[in-house]
């Protein structure tokens, strides 16, 4: 109980600390969003149009501490307020628009590297010297040292433009009925493909070569060599003594794998127009949208904390080791 | 909305790109700037447009318009029988209850119009009184009758602050009405009780593009038909990919300067403004900086060939176009008693002819420009430190909104441009006027601007305009570099109609919008 | 531990030597010295000045022009060469940059512990948390006119956190041994502690994270470059991306633009992983054994095999040797 | 269960095992002749480090890492251990010789109970067994070994180091083999628990009767248990000797290896103490000392220990590799 | 030197708490004292867990004692901090028990000793580099050039010992807590670690907390014994004495498990549970196992009596 608290109370630090960088940083940049906003325009916008934006915005110079408050409020209330640069669009409506595509894309792609990889990690780490282990670890490696935009643009060219095999752009085709069908869902998979093999291809070796390592260390371990002295069978002696212990350190970086999918994949929702987070968050900051920045990453800094939390707390689970007291990491 | 469902599987769809935008937001409000494309003028429309490049003046809700008493007051003529797309009829009412709302909720009043309007009053059914604060002829034309939409009264009184709502049903009077919305695409179908006939373009789509490239793409494999984008090595690119019926053309529409701040010291010389402007190989920057897409800009900073009919017939030949001449530029530093120092640079006084430049981080032609700038610049011994920043810094910089700025040395930047060189002047050497970037203020030109305001004489408008672009081409308050593009691509293998660079009628980008609804509703299916 | 410091002390041969035990780590190494020797001689190496534009815009590879033109007729392989120096620079600088900054904060953290801990853990976790790209443009943002360099101090002081996370434990495992009681009880100060007796102890693990961080660093780079985030009159892989991907390289067929660069990173990275396999192994000896013990394995079988043909005699089980 | 005294459980013949490293090889264990009887216990003795725990390890055929086994044999029942393949010696290993780990902190799971640890040893080896029957046999081995059965449910770190010792001798011994190796089961703990193992250890040995190599550096805990003692050396026995001759006071002949172990411990009851250690350093395996291994540390060196390696010879009841003994070339010092 | 009868060291109901899961607290020490004479040896011994080093810990204030009172030379050192326990440290210092891991893994003999001796020099003139060959020679690690350049790693075990010996003497204190220095270690390398404490005591004038489980080695270099469970003392005596006489039941179950031991036999025991160290335990510590308990040991802490000649006990049934 006193563990939880502990981290309970350093989750609501951690928060706090977040959420006042949060407030800080943007209104470091230069400018103001009003200014910002011109630049959609270039100088389309009659400056006149400045002075509306900025009383739009209700940007007011009264004292920070006075700001900050109010943010904090609002954003504790849950009236994070209308965007800046989709002005007067809610926040939430534009995160709740592009958020699940992120999450669906990213995530799914996440847990199947995470599958993938741990499970070839494994395999590799028992047939180890293998050509398996040889060759693996390298390819991996070297299409995860590709800029993962660059083997997007270069698949969206080939296999988008010139070959046609997959659509180029968008979550899903604008032709198909949206809702609960398979035309849809096919569509959305469709889509989705060449987006999820670059964030596979971008992440996956680092999955197999970390499970692949912590392997290595278990099979070493006293208690996997007597597992395997008193005969249990090679699958079990696989999963369930050498697998699973390695698997524990792995927890720590799927939860920061999975917090970082909330923040999107600003490159790949690029070039492929795919409909995400990560390019509202890039085009929030590049045009002060102070009430969406915050937003996001108050949203961004709770789930990254949440999950770190879960995760801290599975590891207590999994581990019967840290069930009392002590820090996991 | 009504769908025309016999309409929409007549003709096929046009699909335009403005510009990357990312996904799409559902606010069709035409009193937020970041209303969807299409909002204005293809849902709610002007009561006139006039185009900034071919100089015309094109009717929209308005039928006509007629200056009076002084030019202070402007009496529109509205067109009979406009229905607003739920039924509703249009009414004089609803011209008045739109200036009202931008009167009551400053914020929504993007354009300032209250700054000049004294009243607007409603005669009968289909008139509306426009008086004036002040005789100023560009501005009503501009920015009153040809920049406000107008919104149904019967829907928007009870709506409270416009500048708050997000508009997701729009009701318009414009050729066309939005059918579906999601963020990756909107459809709009011709407005089927449209009152200049509906449009023969039963449907026009909306798709977000995250980038350029990605726009691109679309474009050359067909999936766009219009768009409004830079795109480089577009024939290789572009035309390429189907020759017979891709089609570009960029316009000029305003002329991007090499901005000098005339608060500075150094760059308040005359000499030394000469000097650079006689350093910079213009054709380099067109050719190198802009792949040739943007053409050298004249030393009058009048838009060529768009204000062909505004130039001094008996302007001497040199100020017809610039020259490209370093050491002529040296000698004038030399005349004028600078000399190199040690480190080359020319200096007078002890101060150094050492300058920053601001540019946009991003927009790379100009980023490219500033380089080539840069190299030619020291090649005379003049320092340049090419500063890229970020959009909202640099706009902080230059914007001359502020009493304490501009913040600044030199700076490349756009010039605002209307029907007449007026607005570019105006804007851009008045003291009042929106982008006064180099801080100019001469009473002379000031004088004549006012007098073309003020005037409705078009001859002594021309007259005042000779005036103004002779001081401009002997003074340089500001470098011209080169015309500002407009981006324009199109596909005319199901349309035909489009505005050409043969038959230049209207501005083609379609993200001037009242011009695209005009193009859209020229359109004509191909046989 | 004992693996790393075994190589410690026969220095010199010793970390050679790691390299050239591990095919792996040699490739690495390689491919790396080949990338290396271009940044450091890139004004001898390259052809031509990159920025100049004297040459036929758009041509693919010629005598002239190695890897071709760009659309402004530059030298790509020039652009190329002098890439490598930029690019070679910001990553190895913010790899060690961000290593260094994680060295101070994870060491503090896991020596000190208690309210600087979770302070400093707090602070790690919120740079792990924010999206690293968001919090580099609104950096850039504040800091005008980005040069590659910058970019790679920024990226540094934003990608410390992981680092810093893996040596707080690390250092905290080693501040619980004995030694370190130790030396706290012959008077050492707490700096002593922590940069003269735990990290030296941490060095395989340093150098992992300064080779993962490097490559990561490369990645970021060539990201902020391609968003716009540089000065685009740079010379850096990134800003060759950039170009050509504005200039429509790829679309306009001009694959000798586009490629290089990209393959270039791709492979200054995988060197990186490479050489890491070399650390991987003092750090964790049991990778190594498996390959060794096989060939000895080979070895024996063959060796008795002679003797069997020599002696005429059954093999003795499982071999026979000395 | 007890087999025919002429019939031994474990022979080893001539066996040699080097860790291959990258400065060449260490040899850990050298020409290794030992056998063991039915029922017998042995104890192996000898400093951290000189193989004893490799010679286990090789006898399991559990060698792991670098270890390769270079030379002889290891015959259990008969039958060799490496000639079976990997499926015979699944099902071999365990059921008829089995190990207890030097460190029973970690030879657990410590993430998974005691219980399935235990079950998993037998349902491996006995495919019909029923869940129930297995657990029943888990009672009955938790109780030999005197825990408490609620600990069936417990994971590794909640039980004490002695406990966990008992859990491993349990599982040891789970499948009736007639051979368990127990390398150093007690070195890590507190004497009171040390002696209360060893006391379970001689208790369930007479009641099942397996025989015992039982190997540790504690000279005079082997001693006691154990009815023969195997000394080593550098990777070789240097002496095998009944355990009662193991004493100061006991006048036999010894290796002067054994002597410096014996005059090492500090006699608790003596009235005089006066303890000495052995002089020297343990030897360096990767480049072991010419003929004698021993002869740098020793007291009675002479020029032939450099140069020649002694062989076995018997004296009393001890075998001695010693060339105090062999009668070559060497003044009677003893 | 202060003279034999003035105690070098003197603790007095020493209690050290630590915090464990909800919001209790455990008491490894509660209650204990003792008194070192310069030149002393005191053995420790006790079961693992009885807190043993968490004393020797204690005395050189690498934890905070909750309670009682250290005193080295008359002057009170149980809460002073910062500048104060430096320089306390150069009275006392501890030599650990894991000769693995009580030196730098990276750095060498030479860089180990170096600092310390740099650190706790009186004058600037003493030569560092001289003072490292006498020391390493004192604890007989020669040939001294040879040791100097050496790594942890190339010692065994005893010689890392050694090296941790030399550390602690480099500072030139007047007494080291030896945390059982040869636990870990071979029978022979044990007993040149014991010989060499014995020598230090002998030349130096050196005074020792020798902790252990071990007794018979507590006998061979101890003047006196304390016996430590759960916390408490259970017995202190003159080595001799306390072998000869043992008087508590744990002493003498400790007794019986030592082979060689004239004590030795069946283990009289009635569980082997581990003593409750939780704060607020009430009764005998021992009481769970004694094989002669009575309700009374579950009820009331038996006090220290003395049973003369420096013999004391604390049980309610001694022998
Ligand atoms: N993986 C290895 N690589 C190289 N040498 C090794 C390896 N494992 C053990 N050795 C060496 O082999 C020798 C024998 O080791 P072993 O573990 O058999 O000793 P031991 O007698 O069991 O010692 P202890 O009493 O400390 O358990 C030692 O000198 C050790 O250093
Ligand atoms: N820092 C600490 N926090 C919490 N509990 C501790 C701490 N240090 C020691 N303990 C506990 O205090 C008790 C006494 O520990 P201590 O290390 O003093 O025992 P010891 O007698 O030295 O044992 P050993 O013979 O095993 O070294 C143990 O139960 C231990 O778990
Ligand atoms: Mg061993
Ligand atoms: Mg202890």
């Amino acid at each position: 109980m006193r563990y939880f608290l502990n981290r309970v109370g350093f989750l609501l630090l951690s928060l706090w600390a977040a959420m006042t960088l949060n407030f800080v940083l943007p209104r470091m940049m230069p400018g103001n969003p009003a200014e910002a906003m011109m630049a959609k325009f270039q100088g389309q916008l009659s400056p006149q149009a400045l002075t509306a934006l900025e009383k739009q915005f209700g940007l007011t110079n009264g004292p920070i501490l006075v700001q900050y408050f109010d943010y904090m409020r609002s954003m504790l209330t849950g009236h994070w307020g209308l965007s800046f640069s989709y002005y007067p669009t809610k926040v939430t409506t534009i995160m709740s628009t592009s958020l699940p595509w992120t999450l669906g894309l990213l995530g799914i792609v996440t847990l199947i590297s995470v599958a993938f990889g741990t499970l070839v990690g494994i395999l590799i780490a028992w047939k180890r010297g293998g050509v398996a282990d040889g060759i693996i670890p390298i390819v991996t490696m070297f299409l995860q040292a590709i800029p993962g935009f660059w083997l997007a643009l270069v698949m969206v060219y080939f296999l988008g433009f010139k070959l046609g095999w997959f659509p180029m752009a968008h979550s899903y085709g604008n032709s198909v009925q949206v809702g609960y069908n398979v035309n849809y869902l096919f569509s959305i998979m469709n889509h989705g493909f060449m987006p999820a093999v670059v964030v596979f291809l971008g992440g996956v070796s680092g999955w197999i070569i970390g499970m692949r390592n912590n392997m290595m260390t278990t099979l070493g371990e006293d208690y996997v060599v007597f597992a395997e002295a008193k005969g249990v069978s090679k699958s079990r002696l696989i999963f369930a003594y050498a697998a699973r212990n390695a698997l524990l350190p792995q927890l720590t970086s799927l939860a920061i794998a999975l917090s970082s999918i909330i923040g999107g994949q600003i490159l790949i929702e690029q070039v492929f127009s795919y409909q995400g987070i990560g390019y509202q968050l890039t085009s929030a900051v590049s045009n002060e949208d102070y009430p969406l920045i915050q937003a996001m990453f108050l949203v961004i800094a709770v789930t990254a904390l949440v999950i770190n939390f879960i995760v801290d707390m599975l590891y207590g689970r999994l581990d019967p080791r840290v069930r009392r007291g002590g820090a996991t990491s | 909305a009504g769908l025309t469902a016999s309409a929409a599987t007549a003709g096929q769809p046009i699909a335009i790109q403005t510009g990357p935008n990312g996904n799409f937001q559902d606010n069709f409000n035409p009193y937020s700037s970041t209303a969807d494309p299409g909002t204005d003028g293809l849902i709610y429309e002007t009561l006139f447009y006039f185009d900034n490049i071919s100089g015309k003046t094109f009717d929209v809700l308005g039928n006509s318009f007629k200056f009076s008493h002084g030019n202070k007051v402007v009496t529109v003529n509205l067109h009979p029988n406009v229905k607003w797309s739920d039924g509703t009829p249009f009414t004089a009412q609803d011209v008045v209850f739109s200036f009202d709302q931008l009167k009551k909720y400053p914020a929504a009043d993007a354009n300032g119009v209250w700054t000049q309007l004294q009243s607007v009053k409603a005669v009968g059914k289909n008139q509306v009184v426009f008086t004036f604060k002040a005789p100023n002829g560009p501005f009503a034309e501009q920015y009153v009758l040809g920049g406000t939409y107008i919104v149904p009264q019967h829907i928007w009184k009870s709506l409270g602050d416009p500048t708050k709502v997000s508009v997701t049903k729009p009701v318009g009077t414009g050729p066309y009405e939005l059918s579906s919305f999601s963020p990756q695409l909107y459809k709009l179908t011709a407005n089927p009780s449209y009152y200049r006939g509906v449009s023969k373009v039963p449907e026009v789509d909306f798709p977000a593009y995250s980038s350029n490239a990605s726009a691109d793409l679309a474009l050359a494999k067909g999936d766009l038909q219009w768009t409004g984008i830079d795109i480089p090595n577009i024939q290789q690119t572009f035309v390429k990919a189907d020759p017979a019926h891709n089609h570009y053309w960029f316009p000029p529409s305003n002329v991007v300067q090499l901005y000098t701040n005339l608060k500075d010291p150094l760059l308040s010389q005359k000499a030394v403004r000469e000097a650079m402007s006689l350093a910079i190989d213009r054709n380099k920057l067109s050719a190198e900086g802009e792949t040739g897409y943007e053409l050298p800009a004249v030393p009058t900073s009048l838009v060529m060939p768009n204000n062909k009919a505004w130039l001094d017939p008996k302007l001497p030949k040199q100020y017809n176009s610039f020259s490209y001449n370093s050491t002529a530029a040296e000698k004038i530093l030399t005349q004028a008693g600078f000399k190199k120092d040690s480190k080359g640079i020319m200096a007078k006084g002890g101060k150094e002819l050492s300058f920053t430049l601001d540019v946009v981080a991003g927009w790379s032609d100009w980023d490219e420009d500033a380089l080539l700038i840069k190299q030619e610049l020291s090649q005379i011994g003049i320092g340049v430190n090419v500063n890229q920043m970020q959009f909202g810094a640099y706009y902080n910089a230059i914007a001359p909104a502020k009493p304490a700025k501009p913040n600044y040395q030199l700076a490349i930047s756009w010039t605002n441009t209307g029907p007449t060189p007026y607005t570019l002047y105006y804007n851009m050497l008045d003291p009042n006027g929106n982008f006064n970037v180099p801080q100019f203020n001469d009473p002379s030109v000031t004088g004549w601007l006012n007098d073309f305001a003020r005037t409705a004489n078009p001859a002594r408008q021309r007259m005042d305009i000779f005036k103004i672009q002779s001081y401009f081409a002997q003074n340089l308050p500001a470098i011209p570099l080169l015309f500002g593009a407009t981006w324009y691509e199109y596909n005319d293998a199901n349309y035909t109609g489009w505005p050409t660079q043969k038959n230049p009628w209207i501005n083609p980008a379609p993200y001037t919008y009242q011009a695209a609804a005009i193009v859209l509703e020229h359109l004509k299916p191909v046989k | 531990m004992n693996g790393s410091t075994q190589s410690r002390r026969r220095k010199g041969s010793g970390a050679l030597s790691l390299f050239l035990k591990n095919p792996k780590a040699l490739v690495g190494l390689i491919i790396f010295a080949i990338f290396l020797i271009m940044a450091v001689f890139a004004p001898l190496i390259a052809p031509y000045n990159p920025q100049s534009t004297n040459f036929t815009p758009m041509q693919g590879p010629s005598a002239t022009n190695w890897f071709g033109t760009t659309s402004l007729g530059q030298d790509v392989f020039s652009q190329f060469v002098w890439g490598a120096r930029t690019s070679m620079v910001v990553g190895i600088g913010a790899g060690v940059g961000g290593t260094l900054i994680a060295i101070l904060v994870g060491v503090t953290a896991g020596y000190r512990r208690g309210v600087t801990d979770s302070i400093l853990n707090a602070i790690s976790n919120i740079f792990l948390v924010l999206p690293g790209l968001a919090l580099l443009i609104i950096i850039e943002s504040y800091v005008k006119n980005t040069t590659p360099y910058l970019n790679g101090l920024i990226i540094a002081l934003t990608g410390w956190a992981w680092g810093a996370r893996v040596f707080r434990s690390m250092a905290m495992t080693i501040a619980s041994r004995d030694f370190i009681a130790a030396a706290q009880l012959s008077g050492a100060s707490t700096l002593r502690i922590m940069f003269a007796e735990i990290v030296p102890n941490m060095t395989s693990v340093i150098v992992a994270n300064l080779m993962y961080a490097s490559l990561g660093a490369i990645l970021a780079e060539s990201g902020l470059a391609y968003l716009g985030f540089e000065n685009i009159a740079s010379s850096s892989w990134g800003v060759m991306l950039y170009w050509a991907s504005t200039q429509g390289a790829m679309m306009g067929g001009a694959w000798w633009w586009f490629v290089p660069p990209g393959l270039a990173i791709a492979l200054v990275g995988t060197s990186f992983a490479l050489m890491n396999f070399a650390m991987d192994e003092v750090t964790n000896p049991r990778l190594r054994s498996a390959k060794r013990k096989k060939a000895v394995k080979k070895m024996l079988a063959e060796l008795n095999e002679q003797r069997r043909k020599e002696h005429g005699d059954r093999p003795e089980q499982p071999g026979v040797a000395n | 269960m007890v087999t025919d005294p002429n019939n031994p459980v474990l022979q080893i013949e001539d066996l040699s095992v080097a860790y291959v490293t990258n400065d060449g090889f260490v040899n850990a264990v050298n020409d290794i002749n030992l056998t063991l009887y039915p029922g017998e216990i042995v104890g192996l003795v000898g400093e951290s480090g000189s193989g004893k725990s490799t010679m286990a390890n090789a006898i399991m055929r559990l060698l792991k890492g670098d270890a390769i086994v270079t030379k002889g044999r290891v015959k259990i029942l008969g039958r060799d251990v490496y000639e079976m393949s990997e499926k015979q010696l699944r099902q071999f290993r365990w059921s008829k010789m089995s190990m207890v780990f030097q460190s029973a902190m970690s030879a657990l799971n410590p993430v998974m109970t005691v219980e399935t640890q235990i079950l998993d040893t037998l349902t491996s080896h006995d495919k019909s067994m029923t869940k129930a029957q297995a657990l029943e046999r888990a009672k009955e081995l938790m109780n030999l070994v005197r825990i408490d059965t609620k600990h069936l449910k417990s994971y590794p770190h909640e039980l004490s180091g002695g406990m966990r010792q008992r859990v491993v001798i349990a599982i040891a011994i789970a499948l009736n083999p007639s051979f368990v190796i127990m390398d150093e089961p007690t070195t890590a703990l507190d004497v009171v628990v040390q002696r209360s193992i060893l006391n379970e250890i001689r208790r369930i040995q007479e009641k099942v009767g397996f025989a015992i190599l039982f190997v540790s550096h504690d000279f005079s805990l082997v001693a006691e248990l154990a009815s023969r003692v195997a000394i080593m050396y550098a990777g070789r026995v240097v002496e095998m000797t009944p355990s009662n001759t193991l004493s100061l006071m006991a006048s036999e002949k010894h290796h002067p290896y054994t002597i410096g172990l014996l005059e090492a411990i500090p006699e608790l009851t003596a009235d005089e103490v006066i303890i000495t250690g052995i002089p020297g350093n343990p030897p360096n395996l990767r480049t072991l000392p010419s003929g004698c291994a021993f002869h740098p540390r020793c007291p009675f060196a002479e020029e032939i220990c450099t140069k020649e390696r002694p062989v076995a010879v018997t004296v009393g009841p001890s075998d001695i590799e010693c060339h105090l003994y062999s009668g070559k070339g060497m003044k009677q010092h003893v | 030197m202060s003279d034999a009868n003035q105690p070098l060291l003197r603790v007095e109901d020493l209690v050290v708490r630590f915090p464990i899961a909800g919001r209790q607290y455990i008491r490894p020490v509660d209650g204990v004292s003792f008194a070192i004479a310069p030149g002393e040896v005191l053995s420790l011994v006790g079961e693992s867990g009885s807190g043993k080093s968490t004393i020797g810990k204690a005395l050189v204030r690498m934890v905070e004692p909750a309670g009682g009172t250290i005193e080295v030379n008359g002057q009170d050192v149980t809460h002073i901090r910062g500048r104060r326990i430096k320089d306390y440290r150069e009275n006392v210092q501890m030599v650990f028990q894991d000769p693995f891991g009580s030196l730098n893994p990276v750095r060498t003999v030479e860089q180990h000793l170096a600092f310390p001796l740099r650190k706790h020099r009186m004058d600037k003139t003493v030569n560092v580099n001289a003072k490292i060959d006498e020391l390493l020679e004192k604890v007989g690690l020669t040939p001294v050039a040879d040791t100097r350049q050496k790594f942890p790693h190339e010692l065994s075990g005893g010689q890392r010992q050694r090296v941790a010996i030399a550390r602690a003497l480099a500072v030139n204190p007047k007494f080291v807590v030896a945390d059982e220095p040869i636990s870990m270690l071979d029978v022979s390398i044990r007993a040149g670690i014991l010989k060499l404490m014995n020598d230090l005591r002998a030349d130096m004038n050196l005074a020792f907390l020798y902790i252990t489980h071990d007794l018979a080695s507590a006998r061979y270099i101890g003047n006196r014994i304390m016996v430590l469970y759960g916390g408490k003392v259970m017995e202190t005596a003159p080595s001799d004495e306390l072998l000869r006489h043992p008087s508590h039941p744990y002493t003498r179950l400790l007794l019986a498990a030592t082979p060689g031991s004239r004590h030795q036999g069946d283990l009289p025991e009635t569980s082997n549970t581990a003593p409750n160290l939780v704060e607020g335990r009430r009764g005998c510590p021992f009481a769970s196992r004694c094989p002669l308990v009575t309700s009374e040991c579950h009820e009331v802490e038996p006090a220290l009596t003395t049973l003369g000649d420096n013999h004391s006990v604390a049980c309610h049934h001694p022998a």
